[in-house]
């Protein structure tokens, strides 16, 4: 299990590195490129995901950095700031994905009207329910808006199926909470407008309302466990597979893994549904974007980019063969429109969900508006805080979205 | 010469009840108890299957020990092979490059802290208390602040991904301490000792590893145990120095299964448990050198 | 290496002068031993020689060369610490032949030389033992043979026999002494025990205060003492003193002490001149003062004590009381009158005002060279030292 | 007595003397120390007198890696932002109450514990030993360990209490305020506690037992040997010991991050977590700095003032 | 406390004996000196009492209450330790003052008893120094100061004096004779000083292996030694010793050695009995031997060396060397003949299969009290003592 890698790719070898997600498969998937391009040698290095970005600025920050590399959609527009990122307008292939990917996928990799990124894969938020918790409290469908989600839940709650029906990631982490953005996308609103600025403190209700709902839900009527706040992903995946909450909000691929027998019991009982919103109608969600960018000072450029290509393009063929083979190994969502209807992958889909909710999803989403902002993660940061605070009862509502505002401003004013 | 009395006052009932003894082994037990619940947790874990590691209720002792998640370690299953970025695979490497990492940390430490510690503790000198203040103002710099800096010297000197990278941070960690450490220790060896050693004819060096050494013992297995420690568990310049398992350390690999989504609790419990054991191990061979009052008997007054 | 010199050599500790000025010349092969009241000065003398010390002021030289670049390590002097310093982790033997090691002497002349040395300090069944399972006695004697385990230029021992009982004490002298024969090397001795000072040394060095008083023979020190401090120092019970003046009257030279008159010796001519209108101090040992003699002084019995062989009786002489040892059976009963004589011959006279002596008795009885280096010898070692 | 004829100095051997070489002293006490010295600040000096004098000009700066063009110098301008900055300052707070909280159970309890640990029992070996066990740890391997063990839904610690019948239903204990505080406390105390043990048992070794038997036929009861024998010898253990600690609990961050990530809220949100976020997270490492600087002044501060006061308890110079 | 009782007292150390099986009781305000070779168990002794040392057989008891569950500080004794145990970290006032703190004594009286105590052992201008910056000397008082501050049951004084200069020595056992003195309290003494041990104590414990060979007076001790051991152990010279066989002639008790008969007294008839047939072994004080008498048996001078007033002749009898304290001058020159006689009254006869003392002198020379607890004293305190 050694090997050279990182840092000694060599002569001419092209440095490739990413969060250390399925590594094996993506070693794989390397192997087969540099099968078919016997002139590339690629030196993959998969990074600890929670140190990905940290690891990264450092590798950069000390002159050097990978030739080509993943990249989260909220980090782009930092390391464009940053200078360790070249755009890739006009290269070879380029034009032909941005046409192909979902209007979100595209803008997501587009800072300052240039294209950064080939798209790794994108998902959207979806509400994710288990039917047969909700068949034992009688309910027949999923809920549409948020009031329905909170009576479903006591529902369930009163029925002694279940003490807190709805559970999320709560835990303060260095990646956003999807669900938080996903529950104001659903219900129409936005915390910001076009420009960045930040609108929940006046123009746009939505976040006071979706908060409203939340320390409702947290503190009222108590459907919300208040266990959540120290929630991680991984941990929320396993309660969801051992049915101990009946709703959560998460990534549609979610489900590949929580209706995958050999990895959960409750296999078959969780389903895809949209996000409730305020009104009940559907009208949105948040989606996100991973993409394979192309380093700045990268002295291998035309080979990272057949690399590039390869991972986030298409093939001679014109298929995306990477996008499918992730979606087809791990359920991740593809950023091209066409595979919807690619029958290998509807035959994939149709194990784990709804194909016409999941598609439906994908063309609603909307990525968010601030990311491109320098300031962002702190934001989300604030954001997260603020919303633990809801969630246990430190604040309320309206504090939220003037404490959110504030710190917005604040920002701004740090980052002039 | 005098005869036994008949019968012998019994002693006081409050002083025939061994206190001391009680009192000992309670805290004694206590402390154990605090010390090993929390891991206790862990290796039970590490033998449990991963359905019934979060079972409600817990199972305290495992339901159906397996050694599988340790046999992993030498034969990944195709399962466990691909968690976290082989992080299964690696432990092995990750536990005999952490190894080579920490103990050449503790030498060099040992050597150099030596020197210094002998120059604070024996020679009265202009600025050894500045000097002195200075080492540790350099530890108390927090690594966050210098890891970038400390990235590109590391580059500079083409080290990085290697172990050389890794034990020149440690010991620069840890040396500041170790002379903190060890001067004090050096200064409880009496110095007629160092007379003694000189009178017999002995240079410095000689003078330091005969009779030094082996009676500062105790604090040199204090500061050894420290740098080891330091360098065994030290996580975010692992993280960044390294990048391949030619060089990484445990704490590192241990990340990759606390990161992997795809992640084994069990599986994670059974690499905490071996990266806990070998310290422990040579720790368990060390301590008979942790001996009370070493110096005893060697000078009067 | 041979003669070790000092040449006004001073150590201060931070203010408290250990040694003030000391100059002190060591002959090659010369046995010398320092005395002194506690705190004078004799450890830091002999830590300055070894190296262990820097010389706050004066030089050190061995065989004219100053040595004070030299580490003790380089100095090849073997030395017993007053306070052992035994290596507590080393066993017995390894203790003794430690410095041997150093020499890179093979590993089995080493041990069969520690096998000789600990069995001449009986400690021949303790080898293995650890310094913490000895007794204090037994610490000392490995203290002692680390150093005579060497073959050193020069050999410090500073008090290496205090804690010693009597029998070993004498043992261990006679190993000393023979010691010294067999190498012919510099030996320097600090002891408070004045008969193993006096029957070992070539010559005794008597400090006060970081101060050499006297440097000489035993012998010397015991009948021409150089001062009153040295006077009192050395011998047991000590000189006695009395305070008057002296003068010349009749073409006598009289010493007067409240009414006593004392005649001196005609060589004292000099020290009356010298002393003649200002205070005087006669100095006299007990064992030259006669009692009982026709036109002494009347006096009164004070007490008198058994010492085996001897009486030691107090007088009283007006206020003053005077010891004298004269042999047994001394039959008189207290508060008996008796008459005293100071022999002219043997009297001291010291000059209060600094001490010095002015006058040295002529003919003092011979030294009490009174212990056993010889008397416990075979008769073949013993036939140096007839009387 | 100077006068005195004490000394029968010889007369010289040769009167032309060899040209005397002016006596050599050996090297000075001062060359001698920086000798032994040189290694140590060589390597350190090397290593990280760059890296620490960079993070300093860097704190003098407005520096986000994200806005190069912004970068500018600020003299302290970081610092005096820090002052008005609320989350700085409620951070501020957290950490002294972190900092109080764990070293004082820390110095507690590793002294009780060396103490134990200097005594002979059956199993003192074992113990010993596994005093170690959490040092040995990763800090990822430790949080995640705490976490497993408060979980609110799995935690073995509310299945204990749970069976125990201390509770009637699992609790969250990590969601409120002061719980997430206590038991971050509480792992950081587990964490480093070895530490502690080592170096004051260590220190507890080299008492001389005799000194216990003087204090014992002094009339001095087990309370009074500890006070007059046992404390003035652990001065200077304690001394590293109080220092190492505070830096430590100051730094404190893979258990916190892992455990709570600072939250909920605001609750465990120390200055290293927040340090460690605008450096990396934030890429702010202007800002970034100045508040690694703000802990190194204050750790420098209160270990000066550690050395100071148990300097003046006498019997101790560093 | 009073009475200090050991009863078959026992102590290992992981096979080595230290104390073997050691009984003896201390009386109330006794002053009672333990002696013995190097390591044969005094110091193990002393800590057994303090409560430093597990027994590991036998009791101790003070004032018939057995103490074995009463930890060292509950014991109420005072100790100075051969090694001193100095508190280097306090200052020496600290250190002196140390017992009378933990005795929550105010601290002003802690303060002027410190003073006091201080200027009666000569350190009072040492105070504020930590023991590492003092000489050995000087170090041994400050362990002498921790013990005599206190007013404790007993004192257990471990070689306290060993490191001090005569005179010192001589002022500091006449303090201690002061303190039993006043104190009225038990004392037991630890010493290598056989002038010490004479002129101090009320009884002798000698020791040898850890067993007590013998525990009586001193005059007891030095005139009718038990054993073989503790004849040859006390007295300086060493009494000679004859090896021959006894037996009855002409109604005449008779010892010979190799030819020469010596005449025993009558009262010696059952101790020959006792020896009879077998191998004795006959000793005499070397001041009890004549010189030079009529009808004494020949021999011839070996050796002869000058004690101050006396001269110790070694005189060969045939290959027996002997030695014979003579009062000065003694002029006769090596190899010269001379009569040497045992007087009948002063020989001891030992039953060399167990070191028995089968006969002891009807008159030996009175005990060599020299020394000078009370030569040095002022007229008011030497009363007692008169010879
Ligand atoms: N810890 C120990 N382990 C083994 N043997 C010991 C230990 N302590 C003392 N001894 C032995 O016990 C015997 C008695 O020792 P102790 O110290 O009582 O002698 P001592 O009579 O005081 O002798 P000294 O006059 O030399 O001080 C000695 O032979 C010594 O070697
Ligand atoms: N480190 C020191 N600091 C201050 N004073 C010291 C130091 N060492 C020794 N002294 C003082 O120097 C003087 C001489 O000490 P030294 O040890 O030479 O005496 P000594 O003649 O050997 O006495 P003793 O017969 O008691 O051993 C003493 O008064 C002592 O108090
Ligand atoms: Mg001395
Ligand atoms: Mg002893």
């Amino acid at each position: 299990a050694c090997g050279g890698g990182g840092g000694n790719g060599g002569s001419g070898a092209v440095k490739f590195s990413g969060w250390d997600y399925e590594s094996a498969l993506v070693q794989q998937n390397v192997a087969r490129f540099q099968q078919l391009n016997k002139d590339i040698k690629v030196a993959y290095t998969p990074i600890t995901s929670a140190q990905y970005v940290q690891k990264t600025v450092a590798e950069f920050t000390g002159g050097g950095g990978p030739d080509a590399l993943y990249v989260y959609d909220d980090s782009l527009a930092g390391w464009v700031g940053a200078d360790y990122l070249q755009p890739i307008d006009g290269l070879a292939g380029v034009d032909e994905v941005y046409s192909g990917i979902y209007p979100s996928n595209a803008q997501a990799m587009t800072v300052g009207g240039k294209r950064y990124g080939l798209p790794y894969y994108t998902d959207s938020q979806c509400l994710i329910y288990n039917e047969s918790i909700l068949k034992k409290a009688g309910i027949s469908a999923p809920p549409k808006s948020l009031d329905e989600l909170e009576q479903q839940s006591l529902k369930i709650k009163n029925a002694g199926i279940l003490q807190y029906p709805i559970g999320v990631t709560g835990q303060l982490q260095d990646t956003w909470w999807a669900w938080v953005w996903g529950l104001i996308f659903a219900s129409g609103g936005d915390l910001f407008d076009a420009n960045g600025e930040p609108t929940m403190d006046g123009k746009d209700a939505t976040a006071k309302n979706v908060f409203a709902w939340l320390h409702k839900a947290a503190t009222v009527s108590k459907v919300i466990d208040p266990a959540v706040l120290q929630l991680l992903p991984v941990p929320l995946d396993n309660a969801m597979k051992t049915e101990r909450y009946a709703f959560t909000v998460g990534a549609r691929y979610a489900l590949r893994d929580y209706n995958d027998p050999t990895k959960s019991k409750a296999a078959g009982k969780l389903k895809i549904a949209y996000v409730p919103s305020l009104d009940g109608q559907v009208v949105g969600t948040v989606s996100n974007t991973r993409m394979y960018c192309l380093g700045k000072n990268t002295e291998v450029k035309d080979k990272a980019l057949k690399l590039l290509n390869y991972m986030g393009g298409l093939d001679s063929s014109g298929k995306p063969y990477t996008s499918k083979f992730w979606f087809q190994q791990k359920g991740l969502g593809f950023p091209f429109r066409a595979l919807e209807k690619d029958p290998d992958v509807l035959q994939t889909l149709g194990k784990f969900a709804d194909p016409t909710i999941y598609a439906k999803l994908a063309s609603l989403a909307r990525p968010r508006t601030a990311i491109k902002q320098p300031w962002y993660s702190e934001y989300e940061n604030q954001q997260q805080k603020t919303v633990q605070q809801i969630i246990n009862n430190q604040t309320t509502p309206d504090a939220a979205v003037k404490t959110l505002a504030q710190s917005v401003a604040s920002l701004k004013k740090k980052y002039s | 010469m005098t005869s036994i009395p008949a019968s012998r006052p019994a002693l006081p009932l409050m002083s025939r009840i061994p206190w001391r003894k009680i009192i000992l082994y309670t805290v004694a037990i206590l402390f154990a108890l605090w010390l090993v619940l929390p891991f206790y947790w862990i290796v039970n874990m590490s033998f449990m299957h991963e359905v019934d590691a979060t079972s409600v209720p817990p199972h305290f002792l495992p339901k159906d020990p397996t050694l599988a998640n340790f046999l992993g370690f030498i034969h990944p299953t195709t399962d466990q092979a691909l968690l976290g970025s082989h992080a299964v695979a690696d432990t092995p490497y990750a536990l005999m490059n952490s190894m080579i990492v920490a103990l050449t940390t503790a030498l060099f430490n040992l050597v150099l802290g030596t020197f210094a510690a002998y120059s604070f503790s024996r020679i009265q000198f202009k600025g050894s208390q500045v000097l002195l203040i200075v080492y540790l103002l350099t530890r108390m710099v927090p690594g966050i602040a210098i890891i970038i800096p400390f990235y590109l010297v590391m580059r500079a000197l083409h080290l990085l991904d290697t172990y050389g990278a890794l034990i020149l941070s440690y010991t620069t960690f840890a040396l500041p301490i170790t002379i903190w450490i060890l001067k004090d220790y050096i200064r409880s060896v009496p110095r007629e000792l160092e007379d003694a050693a000189r009178v017999d004819r002995c240079g410095w060096f000689r003078m330091m590893w005969s009779v030094f050494l082996p009676i500062s013992a105790p604090g040199l297995v204090a500061a050894a145990i420290f740098a080891f420690m330091t360098a065994w568990n030290e996580f975010m310049f692992a993280l960044f120095m390294t990048s391949t398992i030619s060089s990484q350390t445990m704490p590192v690999i241990a990340a990759n299964f606390a990161t992997d989504l795809n992640t084994q609790v069990t599986l994670m419990a059974a690499a905490g448990v071996v990266a806990v054991v070998p310290p422990l191990v040579l720790v368990l061979i060390c301590q008979r050198l942790i001996v009370q009052g070493m110096a005893a008997g060697s000078v009067k007054g | 290496m041979a003669e070790v010199r000092l040449e006004n050599v001073r150590k201060e500790f931070g203010g408290v002068v250990a040694v003030d000025d000391l100059s002190l010349t060591i002959a090659d092969r010369e046995f010398l031993t320092l005395v002194g009241p506690s705190g004078c000065g004799k450890s830091t003398t002999l830590r300055m020689i070894c190296g262990l010390e820097r010389t706050s002021g004066g030089e050190v030289f061995f065989d004219d060369q100053p040595v004070a670049h030299l580490p003790a390590n380089k100095r090849d002097v073997a030395m017993v610490f007053q306070s052992y310093a035994l290596y507590p982790h080393k066993t017995v033997a390894q203790n003794i032949g430690f410095a041997l090691r150093m020499m890179r002497v093979p590993k089995a002349e080493i041990a069969s030389r520690v096998d000789q040395v600990a069995a001449s300090l009986g400690i021949e069944n303790l080898l293995e033992r650890k310094p913490k399972a000895l007794s204090g006695g037994q610490r000392q004697r490995v203290a002692l043979g680390r150093a005579v385990i060497r073959d050193a230029g020069a050999y410090l021992l500073d008090e290496p026999l205090s804690n010693l009982d009597a029998q070993l004490r004498v043992t261990m002298r006679a190993e000393l002494k023979r010691l010294h024969a067999d190498l012919r090397r510099t030996f320097i001795y600090v002891t408070h025990d004045q008969v193993e000072a006096m029957t070992m040394s070539d010559r005794i060095a008597v400090m006060k205060d970081g101060l050499v008083q006297q440097c000489a023979s035993p012998e010397e020190i015991y009948a021409r003492p150089a001062n009153l401090f040295v006077a009192s120092f050395m011998g047991s019970p000590p000189m006695n003193f009395l305070h008057g003046e002296v003068q010349r009257e009749d073409g006598k030279l009289l010493f007067r002490h409240q009414g006593i008159a004392i005649e001196l010796p005609d060589h004292a001519s000099a020290a009356v001149d010298d002393l003649s209108g200002r205070e005087a101090v006669l100095g006299i040992r007990p064992e030259d003062v006669l009692l009982g003699v026709e036109n002494g002084t009347a006096a009164k019995i004070f007490v008198a004590e058994l010492l085996g062989a001897d009486v030691l009786v107090t007088v009283s002489l007006g206020e003053q009381l005077v010891k004298a040892r004269v042999p047994a059976p001394y039959q008189v009963g207290v508060n008996a009158q008796v008459t005293v004589e100071f022999p002219a011959e043997k009297v001291h006279l010291f000059d209060p005002s600094d001490g010095r002596a002015v006058l040295a008795a002529r003919s003092a009885t011979p030294l009490n060279r009174q212990d056993s280096v010889v008397a416990n010898q075979s008769p073949a070692a013993a036939k140096g030292d007839t009387g | 007595m100077a006068t005195t004829a004490v000394d029968t100095t010889k007369p010289r051997a040769q009167e032309v003397k060899p040209p005397r070489r002016p006596p050599r002293r050996g090297i000075s006490d001062t060359l001698r120390a920086y000798f032994l010295n040189a290694p140590a600040m060589i390597v350190i000096g090397v290593l990280v007198a760059y890296p620490i004098g960079y993070s300093f000009w860097l704190s003098l700066h407005k520096y986000n890696l994200k806005l190069p063009a912004l970068e500018r110098f600020v003299w302290f301008g970081n610092y005096l932002s820090l002052v008005t900055d609320p989350e700085f300052l409620t951070s501020l707070k957290v950490t002294v109450g972190f900092v109080v909280v764990v070293l004082g159970l820390t110095v507690l309890m590793g002294t009780a514990l060396a103490l134990v640990l200097n005594e002979t029992f059956v199993g003192r070996g074992l113990l010993r030993s596994l005093v170690l066990l959490p040092w040995a740890m990763p800090g990822v391997v430790n949080g995640l360990m705490w976490r497993t063990i408060f979980d609110a839904k799995t935690g073995p610690l509310n299945g204990l209490l749970y069976q125990l019948g201390f509770i009637d239903s699992y609790q969250a204990f990590l969601t409120s305020p002061t719980g997430a505080f206590l038991i971050t406390a509480v792992a950081q105390v587990w964490n480093t506690l070895p530490f502690t043990v080592i170096i004051l048992l260590a220190g507890l070794s080299t008492i001389p037992g005799e000194l216990y038997d003087a204090a014992k036929v002094d009339r001095a009861g087990v309370f009074q040997r500890f006070r007059q024998v046992t404390l003035p010898w652990l001065l200077h253990p304690l001394l590293i010991v109080l220092i190492l600690e505070t830096m430590n609990a100051f730094r404190a961050f893979d258990t916190i991050y892992v455990l709570t990530g600072g939250g909920p809220g605001d609750a465990t949100n120390v200055i290293a977590v927040l340090n460690v976020r605008t450096v990396l997270t934030y890429t702010d490492f202007g800002l970034g700095s100045a508040y690694s600087w703000v802990i190194t002044l204050v750790t420098l501060v209160i270990s000066i003032g550690y050395i100071s006061v148990l300097y003046k308890k006498g019997s101790i110079e560093i």
